[in-house]
């Protein structure tokens, strides 16, 4: 088994005295799927926000590829290789769609705090933005607004963004939320097809997706983890149809 | 809608171009003042527009820039292009100051912050010794820029006024529409996804607001040599609020629409003079005219006239959290 | 003796930034109010507190009102005129950027001003004490005017009971709600716009309240309220946006402190505020009293 | 107690026909038809993000913009301002409790206004949940899970409405509280309150409801009543996604 | 008619319409220039005059960008009234660029008489000397030996304070202490407490306007006043209407002008009143008075050539109901008598608007900046 790439030890949030993520220490292995599940509020995005560093942890540690980094700002852990999506999807609405992925690849380049050269210096990464669009399925939207996407293409679009900074971890909240089932199993195709040579943990809701993709399940119940193991183990565990699936399923 | 514009744009150079020639239509000095403020509004919606921070206190870059300059030029004797140079430079170092403290906090806060130092600022220019306080900073010398032109010629210091502004507003338009532009508007659109890519954004947002501060700081300085003085109430609050007023008058989600604003607040107060006490009043119904029927501002306006003719408006409004309160019922 | 001060000196001072203090109070209680509810600062805070002395003044010079019936009636006239104005005007920017209601009472504050210069002059009023609070307490270490004292009593009466309605009554708490989830409280067949305008009324009001209190000190003109608001603003930042105590403690708290530096270092004395201000906001982001987020 | 009672079962108290709704340009419900008779017990299935809350929210004006029918006793209620929707008679308990933190357990009963003299005093809520009479002057904040969704169910007993939303009240619950709630919504129901249901628990939803209707993509995919439900429960499920 | 720019004499009014100085001057700073022109006749020599009038705001550099157009396309002859000492200095130097007369009447600094000093500039009604010299000079001279200032922390409060402390250590007098406040408080309490602790016989306010009605109400409300004196040192005629006679009562005040002073002064104020609903102040008299003066030299030189002007109006004399033997000194220093007036009570007041009874004349030579002493650079070729 590959090393853990993510290694939390007892990572704990909390918000005046309640504790929306409760001393939680997780693995994630390199190169692998891995998902987090649990009930609304169980603590999913407030992991991610610590893992990113968008919160400050309340209590533990948090390694990146055997370094810590409890303490690093947000931007230095994306430029590290762990790079993020939002719930709510988070796209710049009033730049082209093309313009949004160049944004996340001009990044690489020293260039972005040149204010006195044009945009025009950044032609040379259409080629790239072009090849990430058609990944997603997003060729024919390239000119247009972002915020004039349906929702369903906006996160395809925040997924493509992602991609352009090739990142080592990326983390999805809810990747396919607001898509329509056809969307939804393009998307899985593509998490699918990234995910080599790159480590994915996501939050997301469908288990049907969740058994299809992931390698690893991590449940989550009110800030702590429940469960953790792959799809067989977790589907059948007790606590995990009581408190989430629903007692029902052998009903 | 480009060709309009360009049109438009070479229209209004054109006559800005022949402004000392037509003595009898307009004035240029006024013109000259119209276009400072053109200048200053431009580069606060650099923040505000352009970047999504609301500074209410750009009269403290504004008004360094004019008494720095005026103090130079009249007291040791630099030459004119460099005492605007160097008004330009404090106001821009003013600006990484300020910048680096309030980006530290945001939206209100934020505004709260750049309002209180700039208080600061004009409490340091009430007392200190060299401003003459509420009766300014007198009779400073126009001089000769770059050694050759003679500045007390009217039309001279036009034309060279319009020189540094069009270049101000160039170096504007370029910062927009540049790599780092792009990194700004991205910030302004998503800060959370921005700093998710990887950028660190406080060093953008103070970069972004020394070079606000530092062209705001230019347009003081041409203020104080077109007119010879700076005064208090170019570091007042009233001022900072006035650049606010041009900047959603004229349109904050373009890139010239406050040099709209800007002109037509300055021939506002221009032209009302016959009104005598009612100024005020119209003014501010003016004022309120535009802010509950042209919401986008007067460019902004127009652009989405020609943008969707046919499609029902996108948001191009800055929305906060909506007050459900009020929201319409759909159906 | 304290920093060359003589005590008895320095606890007039005290107490005289306690009644300055007063009128901060209700001011900045009522601005936070309105922000806190409508999420707007309201720029013609200083216009409403300068209509309430107007109101006042008129009322008693030209219909010879008793004063006690204009300290009640001129500010409800002035939160009536508020809530015409929030009806007709200030409502239609709601869920915009709040810089656009800024602007929107700002542009209120140039038609109040200009037309109360038009109509009366930039020159002021006299508005002479009520008869009954003519007269000084002589307090030990200082003679205070008895109108003075009334002045904290009823500020700090009206903050007292405006938080008494806030905190503990059932309107309170329908505004309560409305301002920390409005959509769910109008699910509960709370009219949360009409919540709304009132908060307004009573917010202008108070700021007319505090009007009409200062007629018989200070100068009654057109433009006594203009730079009021930013200091008053100020002082609902540092207390803590939406904190009802915080705003009035700290404008108590500002009047003392504008005293004492009055003493000392008197050309600060307008500025201290804003120095106050951005210590407070860079140790301590959400306020004095505020509650932090995230 | 409602007077309504007494009605014939099979009469509409709520009917929904072709309900769309959007959130900005997210367009989240496709179409909803649903009945609610009187007296009964109806819950709504659906995974994550089908437009269950969503159908309940728009019932309550809490959705920026919608399109169709609600009628309530043949009121059309859509085109009503949010604050007018209850007093029709409804009352609301979201998905996420909906507790005012700033707001004391007493003045959270006592915020949504009585509609008519029908409805709970507040001493009868307090005897329904013994907890809450201990804790009547903490802050909302400070309740548990479990006090904050008694609160929120019995906040709404107050005010005489006799169809209750009720969005998720099992949610994230210790079974001996979901029992506890099962239980209550039974005997409200005896009490003859009219009952719209979001349950993601179908065990939990079987065994209180009359009728079910399945929701994806915001469009109702199925409906069933106490009978057909047992024979298509595997469906359903499948469809819940597990 | 060649000595005639335009072929008509064009007067500008350029003061503060909508600002907190619009009672002081304002409209009927206009209303009172154009009561000259007409009074005058209509014309000078056979060529029309007119009266414009714009808003400086209280801005110096909308001031001087007003004055400039006026001058260099307007055809403006001479632009009057200036109130706000930023605006008048803004605009002299306007003047003696565009060598266009400029008479200020309603702002005290004395820069304009000594170093931005110019031909083409008159300062008319008075000055922080004159004010100095006249309130502060006096109480001297009647015993008020102590003195302590509340003084508006602006250039102009600091250079009154200044002048009559000078004056008041000449008289061997003394100055215990001084608080200085921002401009636009509204709460006196502190500093009336302040000054009540100085024991000083006499409270200098060198404020105007708000401040300074502000200050009085609170010394009478603290008790400070019947035991020692508050002396206004620029306190205008509307002022007292603000502060009411119950107030103002006992005060003392220079002005150069005074509606109820003798016949000419009640002639002249009561066709001011039917005008503008008011009583003129010292600086509409001296709008009416300096146009007057102005259309006068015209008249002499018989061009409206600014030169011709400007020495004709420095060597005619100045009677008037204004000014009697008043004369412009070559700094343009307009010296006139001032006069000391005392605030009546309320039961000396007999019909509307009587508020003042005078105390005594101080004649021009003593009211203004000897002439030595002006830093002026035109008087140092004679
Ligand atoms: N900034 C915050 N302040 C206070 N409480 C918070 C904050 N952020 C999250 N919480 C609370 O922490 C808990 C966990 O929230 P989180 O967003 O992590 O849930 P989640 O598992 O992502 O749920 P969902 O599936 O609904 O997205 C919730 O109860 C939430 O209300
Ligand atoms: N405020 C909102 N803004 C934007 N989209 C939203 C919002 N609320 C819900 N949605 C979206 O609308 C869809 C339906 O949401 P809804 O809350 O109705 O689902 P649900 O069936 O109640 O799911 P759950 O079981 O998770 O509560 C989801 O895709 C969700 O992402
Ligand atoms: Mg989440
Ligand atoms: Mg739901």
């Amino acid at each position: 088994m590959a090393e853990p790439i993510i290694e939390t030890s007892h990572l704990t949030k909390s918000f005046k005295g309640f504790k929306a993520v409760d001393d939680i220490s997780l693995r994630v292995e390199a190169e692998s799927i891995h998902a987090l599940i649990g009930a609304n509020g169980a603590g999913k995005t407030t992991c991610f926000n610590l893992l990113t560093k968008f919160l400050r942890p309340s209590d533990g540690t948090i390694h990146f590829k055997g370094r810590d980094i409890t303490s690093l700002k947000p931007d230095r852990v994306a430029r590290l290789g762990m790079v993020r999506s939002f719930q709510i999807s988070a796209v710049f609405g009033q730049l082209t769609v093309l313009e949004n992925v160049k944004l996340a690849l001009q990044r690489h380049r020293g260039e972005s705090y040149d204010f006195w050269s044009s945009v025009r210096r950044l032609d040379h990464l259409r080629g790239r933005a072009m090849e990430l669009l058609a990944d997603v399925g997003l060729t024919d939207a390239a000119d247009t607004p972002a915020a004039e996407l349906p929702y369903g293409r906006k996160r395809a679009l925040e997924l493509a963004t992602t991609l352009a900074l090739d990142p080592e971890v990326m983390l999805l909240d809810e990747p396919m939320a607001g898509m329509g089932t056809e969307d939804v199993g393009r998307i899985a195709d593509l998490i699918r097809s990234v995910s080599r040579g790159r480590t994915v943990l996501m939050v997301e809701h469908n288990l049907g997706v969740v058994a299809e993709l992931c390698d690893r399940i991590t449940v989550l119940a009110r800030g702590g983890v429940l469960v953790e193991g792959d799809y067989a183990t977790v589907s059948r565990d007790e606590r995990v149809i009581e408190s989430y699936i629903g007692g029902a399923q052998h009903a | 809608m480009r060709r309009w514009l360009l049109v438009l744009s070479t229209i209004g150079l054109a006559a800005l171009l022949l402004v000392p020639f037509m003595p009898s239509l307009v004035y240029d000095i006024f013109v000259m003042k119209a276009l400072c403020f053109v200048l200053f509004a431009c580069a606060f919606n650099l923040l505000l527009g352009h970047t999504g921070i609301l500074s209410f206190g750009h009269a403290a870059f504004f008004g360094t820039g004019a008494y720095v300059t005026g103090q130079l030029v009249k007291e040791y004797g630099v030459p004119t292009d460099l005492g605007i140079l160097a008004g330009g430079l404090v106001a821009a170092l003013l600006g990484a100051v300020i910048g680096a403290l309030a980006i530290r906090r945001s939206g209100i806060y934020l505004a709260m912050i750049t309002l209180a130092m700039s208080q600061l600022v004009y409490f340091f220019f009430l007392q200190a010794p060299f401003t003459g306080a509420e009766d300014g900073l007198q009779r400073i010398p126009r001089g000769v820029f770059l050694g050759i032109i003679d500045l007390r010629n009217d039309t001279a210091l036009y034309y060279v006024v319009l020189a540094i502004i069009g270049a101000g507003l160039w170096v504007i338009w370029r910062t927009v529409n540049s790599p780092f532009g792009h990194v700004l508007r991205a910030i302004r659109e998503h800060e959370p996804r921005a700093v998710s890519l990887g950028y660190p954004v406080a060093r953008y947002k103070v970069m972004v607001f020394t070079i606000s501060a530092g062209l705001s700081g230019i347009a003081g300085s041409l203020k104080a040599i077109i007119f010879q003085l700076a005064a208090l109430s170019d570091v007042h609050w009233h001022t900072s609020g006035d650049v606010i007023l041009m900047t959603l008058l004229g349109g904050m989600n373009t890139i010239f629409g406050p040099a709209v604003g800007a002109a037509i607040i300055s021939t506002l107060g221009h032209y009302l003079d016959p009104f005598g006490g009612w100024v005020t009043v119209i003014t501010g119904v003016v004022f309120m005219t535009c802010i509950l029927v042209f919401r986008r501002g007067v460019l902004g306006q127009i652009e989405q006239r020609f943008q969707h003719r046919s499609e029902p408006s996108t948001s191009t409004e800055v929305h906060a959290e909506p007050d459900t309160s009020n929201s319409p019922n759909g159906a | 003796m304290l920093f060359g001060v003589p005590l008895q000196a320095l606890m007039g001072q005290l107490m005289l930034g306690i009644v300055n203090g007063s009128f901060y109070a209700v001011l900045s209680l009522g601005l936070a109010i309105i922000f806190g509810v409508l999420k707007i600062v309201n720029f013609a805070h200083g216009a409403f507190f300068m209509l309430g002395a107007f109101t006042a003044f008129l009322l008693a010079q030209h219909l010879g009102a008793n004063y006690w019936f204009v300290l009640f009636l001129a500010p409800v006239f002035v939160a009536l005129v508020g809530m015409l104005f929030e009806w007709l005007f200030l409502r239609r920017l709601y869920g915009l950027d709040p810089i656009y209601g800024l602007l929107l009472t700002f542009s209120l504050v140039l038609v109040l001003e200009g037309g109360f210069r038009v109509a009366f002059g930039s020159s002021g009023q006299p508005f002479s004490t009520p008869d009954m609070l003519t007269g000084t307490i002589n307090l030990g270490f200082m003679v205070l005017p008895l109108y003075r004292a009334f002045v904290i009593v009823a500020a700090l009466s009206s903050c007292l009971v405006t938080w008494y309605v806030i905190e503990r009554t059932s309107l309170g708490a329908s505004l309560r709600a409305a301002t920390e989830r409005p959509d769910l409280t109008q699910a509960f067949g709370i009219n949360v716009p009409r919540l709304v305008t009132l908060t307004y009324g009573a917010g202008v009001g108070l700021a007319a309240f505090a009007g009409v209190l200062a007629a018989p000190i200070f100068h009654v003109n057109p433009s006594m309220g203009s730079s009021l608001v930013i200091t008053i603003f100020a002082i609902v930042v540092i207390g803590g946006l939406g904190s009802i105590k915080g705003a009035i403690i700290t404008g108590l708290g500002l009047g003392v402190v504008e005293g004492l530096t009055r003493l000392f270092y008197s050309e600060f004395s307008s500025t201290i505020v804003f120095l106050i201000m951005v210590l407070v906001l860079m140790l301590r982001p959400a306020g004095l009293f505020g509650r932090e987020e995230g | 107690m409602p007077e309504a009672a007494r009605d014939p079962i099979d009469e509409p108290l709520l009917a929904i026909q072709d309900l769309h709704a959007w959130y900005g340009e997210s367009h989240v419900l496709h179409g909803i038809d649903i009945t609610v008779p009187r007296g009964s017990v109806v819950t709504l299935l659906g995974r994550n993000g089908a437009g269950k809350s969503t159908t309940l929210k728009s019932i309550m004006g809490m959705v920026p913009q919608r399109r169709g029918s609600i009628r309530i006793q043949d009121t059309e209620i859509i085109d009503l301002p949010p604050y007018e929707i209850a007093p029709q008679g409804v009352a609301f308990c979201p998905e996420d409790r909906g507790i005012y933190a700033t707001l004391d357990v007493k003045e959270n009963l006592e915020l949504p206004p009585r509609i008519n003299r029908s409805g709970l005093s507040t001493d009868q809520v307090l005897d329904l949940f013994p907890n809450l009479r201990e804790r009547l002057h903490s802050p909302g904040s400070k309740l548990s899970g479990g006090e904050q969704q008694m609160l929120a169910i019995g906040r709404i007993l107050r005010t005489g409405a006799n169809l209750l939303l009720l969005d998720e009240p099992t949610e994230g619950l210790a079974p001996s509280i979901v029992e506890q709630i099962g239980s209550t919504i039974a005997r409200l129901k005896q009490q003859g309150y009219t009952i719209l249901l979001v349950e993601q628990n179908l065990k939990f939803a079987m065994s209180v409801a009359d009728y079910h209707y399945l929701i994806d993509h915001g469009r109702v995919v199925a409906s069933y009543d106490r009978r057909t439900i047992q024979h298509h429960a595997n469906d359903v499920l499948e469809r819940l996604g597990v | 008619d060649d000595g005639y720019t335009d072929d008509v004499v064009r007067i500008g009014v350029l003061t503060d319409m909508s600002g907190i100085y619009s009672d002081l001057s304002g409209e009927a700073a206009v209303t009172a220039v154009e009561m000259a022109v007409e009074d005058f006749g209509g014309e000078v020599n056979g060529v029309p005059i007119e009266v414009i009038h714009g808003d400086h705001r209280n801005e110096a550099d909308t001031g001087a960008s007003r004055a400039r157009e006026w001058y260099d396309s307007e055809g403006v002859d001479m632009i009057n009234d200036l109130s706000n000492s930023g605006v008048a200095l803004a605009v002299a130097a306007v003047a003696d660029e565009r060598e266009r007369h400029a008479i200020v009447n309603s702002s005290s600094t004395v820069d304009l008489t000594n170093e931005y000093c110019s031909p083409y500039v008159t300062h008319y009604t008075y000055d922080a000397h004159s004010l100095a010299h006249g309130t502060g000079k006096s109480i001297v001279e009647d015993g008020g030996e102590s003195w302590f200032f509340l003084t508006v922390d602006f250039a102009f409060g600091i250079g009154l304070e200044e002048q009559v402390s000078e004056v008041v250590r000449d008289a061997g007098g003394q100055v215990v202490g001084a608080a200085r406040h921002p401009l636009d408080t509204s709460d006196f309490s502190s500093y009336a407490l302040q000054a009540q602790a100085s024991n000083a016989e006499i409270i200098g306010i060198a404020s105007t306007g708000a401040d300074a009605i502000n200050a009085i109400n609170a010394l009478a409300e603290f008790g400070v006043t019947p035991d020692q004196q508050p002396a206004a040192l620029l306190l205008w005629y509307d002022d007292i209407d603000s502060l009411g006679l119950e107030t103002a009562q006992e005060l003392l005040l220079t002005n150069a002008f005074y509606w109820d002073a003798d016949e000419d002064t009640r002639e002249f104020s009561e066709r001011f009143y039917e005008r503008t609903d008011r009583m003129p102040n010292m600086a509409h008299a001296g709008n009416y008075s300096s146009t007057m003066h102005y259309l006068k030299a015209i008249e002499e030189a018989g061009s409206d050539d600014s030169a011709a002007v400007s020495e004709a109006m420095r060597e005619m004399k100045i009677n008037d109901f204004f000014a009697s033997d008043g004369y412009i000194r070559p700094n343009g220093r307009m010296v006139h008598d001032q006069y000391l007036w005392k605030v009546k009570s309320p039961d000396a007041s007999e019909y509307d608007y009587d508020y003042l009874e005078l105390v005594t004349t101080i004649p021009g030579e003593e009211a203004f900046q000897p002439l030595e002493e002006s830093t002026c650079h035109l008087l140092d070729d004679e």
